[in-house]
């Protein structure tokens, strides 16, 4: 496994150039071995760069930094007993920041249970993700305007979800929305990964299959979980293209996105809509607060892998072009703090729930049954107080 | 008066979803062979030449996918009624069932319902092969969220489809394969609703109360009036929903006459009639006279067909269970 | 006197697959993360270690590749022990469990047998995510050809697992996760059984019987204790085996007290409760003083954390039902 | 889909010769789409034919012979009402019995519910076939010494089976064991089919996956099944070769899946145990006796494919070669006949099942509570009579 990335990212000057006039899907087109990459573990450009302006590229850069500071404080809530089991995401910013800022305002995104970066760049509050790993059913409230799926926990189950959304505007014929429906490596192997794909070839809809392959499904790595070389082309099984790209290369995978919806939304003909990208990337941490990795894997590995951190790695490219420089990063590490010390704030200020609560959101209607239950309960909890049955906070 | 039409049970079905596709364009049907096949029982005869392709879907054999995907397309904003083509081979999409289908609103706090009705036929008596005679009904009535109708006529087929289609919340709806063809009921043309959560008094009586549903409903009322000959005066309640089950029904009935018996295809063990018992005796212990019978299938696996009419409650078991309650 | 080694319910599991696996060698245990990780909540520490990765294996990450591949080596001729991480993630494998582990005998006529036993840690109360805490034992019981097992002490852990290891029958294996580490108990290093299909009476009693099982029996017992002191007399007996129940020893129970109590977490409708009320009314009608009250899980999905405490079963809930049943 | 077969099958000039010496594999490691062909149509060798010597060659015949006739017998006392749903095969014989004689004696074969061709070569008794289809527990009962699994009837879920008894040989040392799972082309979109196989990679098990495609599933053309090109290629995404072979050539197919098992049980270094064989036939009759094909294909598509009738063909071959005669033939018929005949007698001689039998089989020892329900439930059917339950046969 250890090897996997240097294998073919080494490779640099393999990987062809793409995104020339008249070349839109070339990232797209190619052998699943052949990885995507625009800049290289120092940040110096490799590939052609996706065609964006200054101010999305500090967006990305200070999503990123979100991201980490947020994934940051949530684990520390987490050891200090402050919220519940967490699962992690940093090194995965580059993939999942640089995935979100592709998708257009009106596109959705189908999520797993990590994906707290993508998510904010969607428009869902930090204080809802941690409302949600806080147990809190609040937590669970999102936006009507956030185009976004909830949080599958059973692993590959949103995927077939996300083939029936798209399937949904094309028989609607809304042409020109789009979806990214995300999962880790260890999702490939559920039989939900495969019917989900398999729909998405046959009605041909326009959904980007975007696999986060961070190497481990909890303990077990990526090369034990299946057999065939990369993930990307199992694509194939089902009609259309799998693709692999750097993930902690935040503008090849914003790039390599960018084509796989652009082509769902407008083939050519005789194209598929769909596409899966294989992100190649890496968990620092733990897969949750209740993991320990260093059960199972070598803290060399780990360190090798932070060498291609994607956030030094876009900063480092961002100054040289002299869109950052010392002060701009300052601000957006003070921004970014604020934001997320707020969030903290407004979240734990959530009041403890009540025992109606569990009855709401059941049915539309509550039927007599349930009526009673709840009613039962309520004086129950009447009857001996609250804290016969909340742990005190 | 509105026009109607002699219909089967099957019939029903294929008219209840006709007429609503016609009135709503949201709803879309899938499933294995439901196209040009028209389902392997007929249930969609001819309502891909109808609605079009887009609309009556053809899928891969893929429960999980079927199910899912039909979530998928709730999500953005269409109704979805998938087929899975015999109950015993929802299994593969359990995951979905359970863990989406039922759970979809709560997790989402109403922002999204899922208004699908995932249509299954069930249980035995088809000389069917394995597998192909479930009735695991209990599966579905014990997860929070869905609802469960197993109708038994025509007419309520298609009131009850109707009205699940319409449901906000998701619904399994479990035709009774046994008797999609063994008999016809005027079937009002237009569209109507049978509410979902009632049961229906199928024959009155003061003696005993006897609870079934679905395919069971016929040997129970035969069962009735073969003990009516013999002075005992049975009521039959028939409950079309089995998730959320008509409580009040139910309770009415038995204080009525204080005894009670209950018939259903499903295992005994787990069955629906034991979840019935505990509520008689939890609202009305102090009118019940006997023992409630369960006249139930076995605590075993539905035998290959040369066997299956064993297994099968019918209305010679029916009639033995009616007389232990009256008899007590 | 033979040694014991005081363990945790979890150390138990792991004492009883390890003991086993050192007398025969046709045990492998299989699933995610139980190798060198040694499971999630290290049921299965070590045991790579011990036994190689020939018989400790990781799989990957799929529900029903893990069960139908532990199917698969059953009738080659091996005895797996798989393990599913949590039991809400029994679902992907669902068609599995139902159509070929419990059936496999009666469709093969006995020429294989499945000698497998599917673990998973089953239940609330230890502030998991969403999917992490359901207790869907019905779903198991429910489907005749696989036994149920729920152990509530380290104890009877040990000797239930090894039981089941050796039953020439598929047996579901649910352990209670609440509990895993909350006491130790003296538990022989030598191989012993427990006998499946047995319950125990925990507490002896007059007035009124609990039944119970899994990681309800601590709250059930601390609320037997309190109501002492008040002066009711509560026997409490814990199941051990749901299936097949030990329907005598509940009976009999019953029959002294003739007021009973059933505590699960499962939810109310279609939980185990009502299949033991609809049990006592068959049996000892005569007997019953008082409603048999449930004291469950309700009918919604398990909440998030923050509110699980109130979705359990709790010593306050149970003293109100055992007094209801005792002061009607 | 109807041009699917003739697309690539008429270009036989550019199927490459196999078996020559020191390319035992040659006919597995190719592109999936390079189907692997031995007869023509007319029973002409077009590829070079598997060692096999006369007896054998006389026994694949008369196999496809018995097959073809136990079927049309079949479907006869399906619709006389002797039989229940029944699973036509005819067309199919060529993938059965060609597979199937290419496993050794301990091999196994794992089915689905359509190979009562290749399970009769394994040693199941035709009467069982019957006796099973007619509802009786007592087809059920499989000899010892045949090495089969049970009739799986929901789709796809014995491959996981297939790929966990495989593991066990290997788990257990028996190095020369390998076998073979059947499938119809449906069976590929489930996820048993996907998980199952995927296992089979990881564990690199000695199975060979036989996909019948038969161009349909009940209703449903393979060509709306998956978007994918071939279903052979599916087996890259596991890390495995696919291959397709002429499914109506029963002499190509023996030769693959002899490689196949070949591989299974010898692998060279780094070559993968593990091969699907997407075996492309036709299913000339009804999905099963209670469906009508007439419903969504077209009688001359049935007649097109019938000209590829791999009875016939094998027979063509063989008179030329001087293997048969007239004389041969007959006789191989007649005896088929009489078999066939035997069988039907035997099964239909079965008793009426006792209500007892529902209760034996479910477990080792009959739980208390089961046998409380055997027992009343006997004294019941004493107490009304066997015919207040069973319908007169
Ligand atoms: C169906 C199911 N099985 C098991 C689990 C337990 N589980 C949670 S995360 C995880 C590993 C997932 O690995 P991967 O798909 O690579 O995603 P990652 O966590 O690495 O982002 C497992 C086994 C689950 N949530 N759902
Ligand atoms: C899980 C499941 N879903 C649906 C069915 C109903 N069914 C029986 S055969 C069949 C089609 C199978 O097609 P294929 O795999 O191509 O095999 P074939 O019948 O053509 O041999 C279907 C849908 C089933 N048996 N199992
Ligand atoms: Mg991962
Ligand atoms: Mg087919």
């Amino acid at each position: 496994m250890i090897n996997i990335y240097e294998s073919t990212i080494t490779a640099a000057k393999e990987i062809p150039p793409y995104g020339e006039e008249g070349e839109a899907v070339s990232t797209i087109q190619r052998d699943p071995e052949n990885r995507v990459q625009v800049l290289d573990e120092d940040g110096n450009l490799v590939g052609e760069p996706p065609d964006l302006d200054e101010d999305t590229l500090i967006d990305i850069y200070r999503d990123m930094k979100l991201a980490r500071h947020f994934d940051e404080r949530a684990v520390s809530l987490q050891r200090q007993g402050r919220m519940g089991t967490y699962p992690p995401l940093s090194g995965q910013e580059g993939a999942q920041i640089g995935s979100a800022h592709a998708l257009a305002d009106d596109d959705w995104m189908v999520p797993s249970y990590r994906e707290h970066g993508a998510a904010v760049v969607r428009g869902l509050p930090l204080k809802q993700t941690l409302l949600y790993w806080m147990g809190y059913e609040a937590g669970n409230d999102v936006p009507e305007d956030a185009n976004i799926l909830p949080v599958a926990v059973p692993i590959a189950s949103q995927i077939p979800h996300a083939s029936g959304l798209a399937w949904s505007w094309k028989l609607q014929g809304h042409d020109d929305t789009a979806g990214i429906c995300y999962f880790g490596d260890g999702a490939t192997s559920e039989g939900d990964f495969h019917e989900g794909l398999n729909f998405a070839g046959v009605y041909d809809v326009p959904m980007v299959f975007f696999c986060n392959n961070n190497q481990w499904a909890i303990s077990v790595p990526r090369e034990r979980q299946t057999a065939s070389e990369t993930l990307a082309q199992k694509a194939n099984a089902y009609g259309f293209e799998g693709v692999q790209v750097d993930g902690m290369d935040p503008l090849a995978v914003y790039k390599v996105t960018q084509d796989a919806l652009e082509k769902a939304r407008n083939p050519d003909e005789d194209q598929p809509r769909p596409t899966m990208i294989e992100a190649v990337q890496y968990r620092f941490g733990a897969h949750t607060t209740a993991d320990d990795p260093t059960v199972y894997r070598d803290e060399e590995e780990v360190e090798r892998w932070k060498a291609k951190d994607p956030i030094p790695r876009l900063e480092a490219y961002l100054r040289s072009e002299d869109v950052l420089d010392d002060d701009a990063v300052a601000e957006i590490e003070a921004t970014v703090e604020r934001q997320v010390d707020e969030a903290i704030d407004a979240a734990e200020s959530e009041p403890r729930p009540d025992p109606e609560e569990m009855f709401e959101h059941v049915y539309a209607d509550l039927p007599p049954e349930l009526q009673a239950q709840r009613d039962e309960f309520v004086a129950t909890v009447d009857r001996h107080g609250k804290d016969a049955f909340l742990e005190e906070e | 008066m509105s026009e109607t039409q002699n219909l089967t049970l099957v019939q029903a079905v294929r008219d209840g979803l006709a007429t609503e596709m016609e009135l709503d364009d949201d709803v879309v049907a899938l499933g294995q062979d439901i196209g040009a096949n028209g389902g392997v029982f007929r249930a969609t005869q001819g309502l891909q030449d109808e609605f079009g392709e887009q609309r009556v879907i053809d899928t891969p054999l893929a429960e999980s996918g079927i199910i899912g995907s039909a979530i998928g397309l709730a999500t953005g904003g269409m109704k979805p009624v998938p087929e899975i083509q015999f109950s015993g081979f929802m299994y593969p999409g359990f995951d979905q069932i359970v863990s989406h289908m039922a759970r979809y609103r709560t997790r989402t706090r109403s922002r999204f319902s899922l208004p699908m009705v995932l249509r299954a036929p069930y249980g035995g008596g088809i000389r069917a092969p394995e597998s192909h005679s479930d009735s695991k009904e209990t599966f579905y009535t014990h997860e929070a969220g869905l609802k469960v109708v197993m109708p038994s006529t025509p007419y309520d087929t298609k009131g009850l489809l109707i009205s699940a289609i319409r449901d906000p919340d998701p619904v399994v709806f479990l035709e009774p394969k046994l008797i999609y063809r063994a008999f016809r009921e005027d079937v009002p043309t237009e569209a109507y609703e049978v509410p979902i959560g009632e049961a229906a008094v199928r024959r009155e009586g003061s003696d005993v109360s006897v609870f079934t549903y679905g395919a069971m409903t016929r040997p129970t009322l035969e069962a009735a009036e073969n003990l009516a000959e013999e002075g005992v005066d049975a009521e039959v309640v028939d409950l079309r929903t089995v998730s959320p089950m008509d409580r009040e029904a139910i309770v009415e009935s038995f204080k009525k006459t204080g005894r009670g018996v209950v018939v259903h295809e499903a295992p005994k063990s787990g069955g629906l009639a034991g979840e019935i018992t505990a509520l008689l005796q939890e609202e009305a212990l102090v009118y019940q006279e006997a023992p409630i019978q369960r006249v139930t299938g076995f605590d075993v696996p539905v035998p290959l067909y040369a066997m299956e009419d064993y297994y099968l409650p019918n209305a010679a078991r029916v009639e033995d269970g009616i007389r232990e309650a009256v008899e007590f």
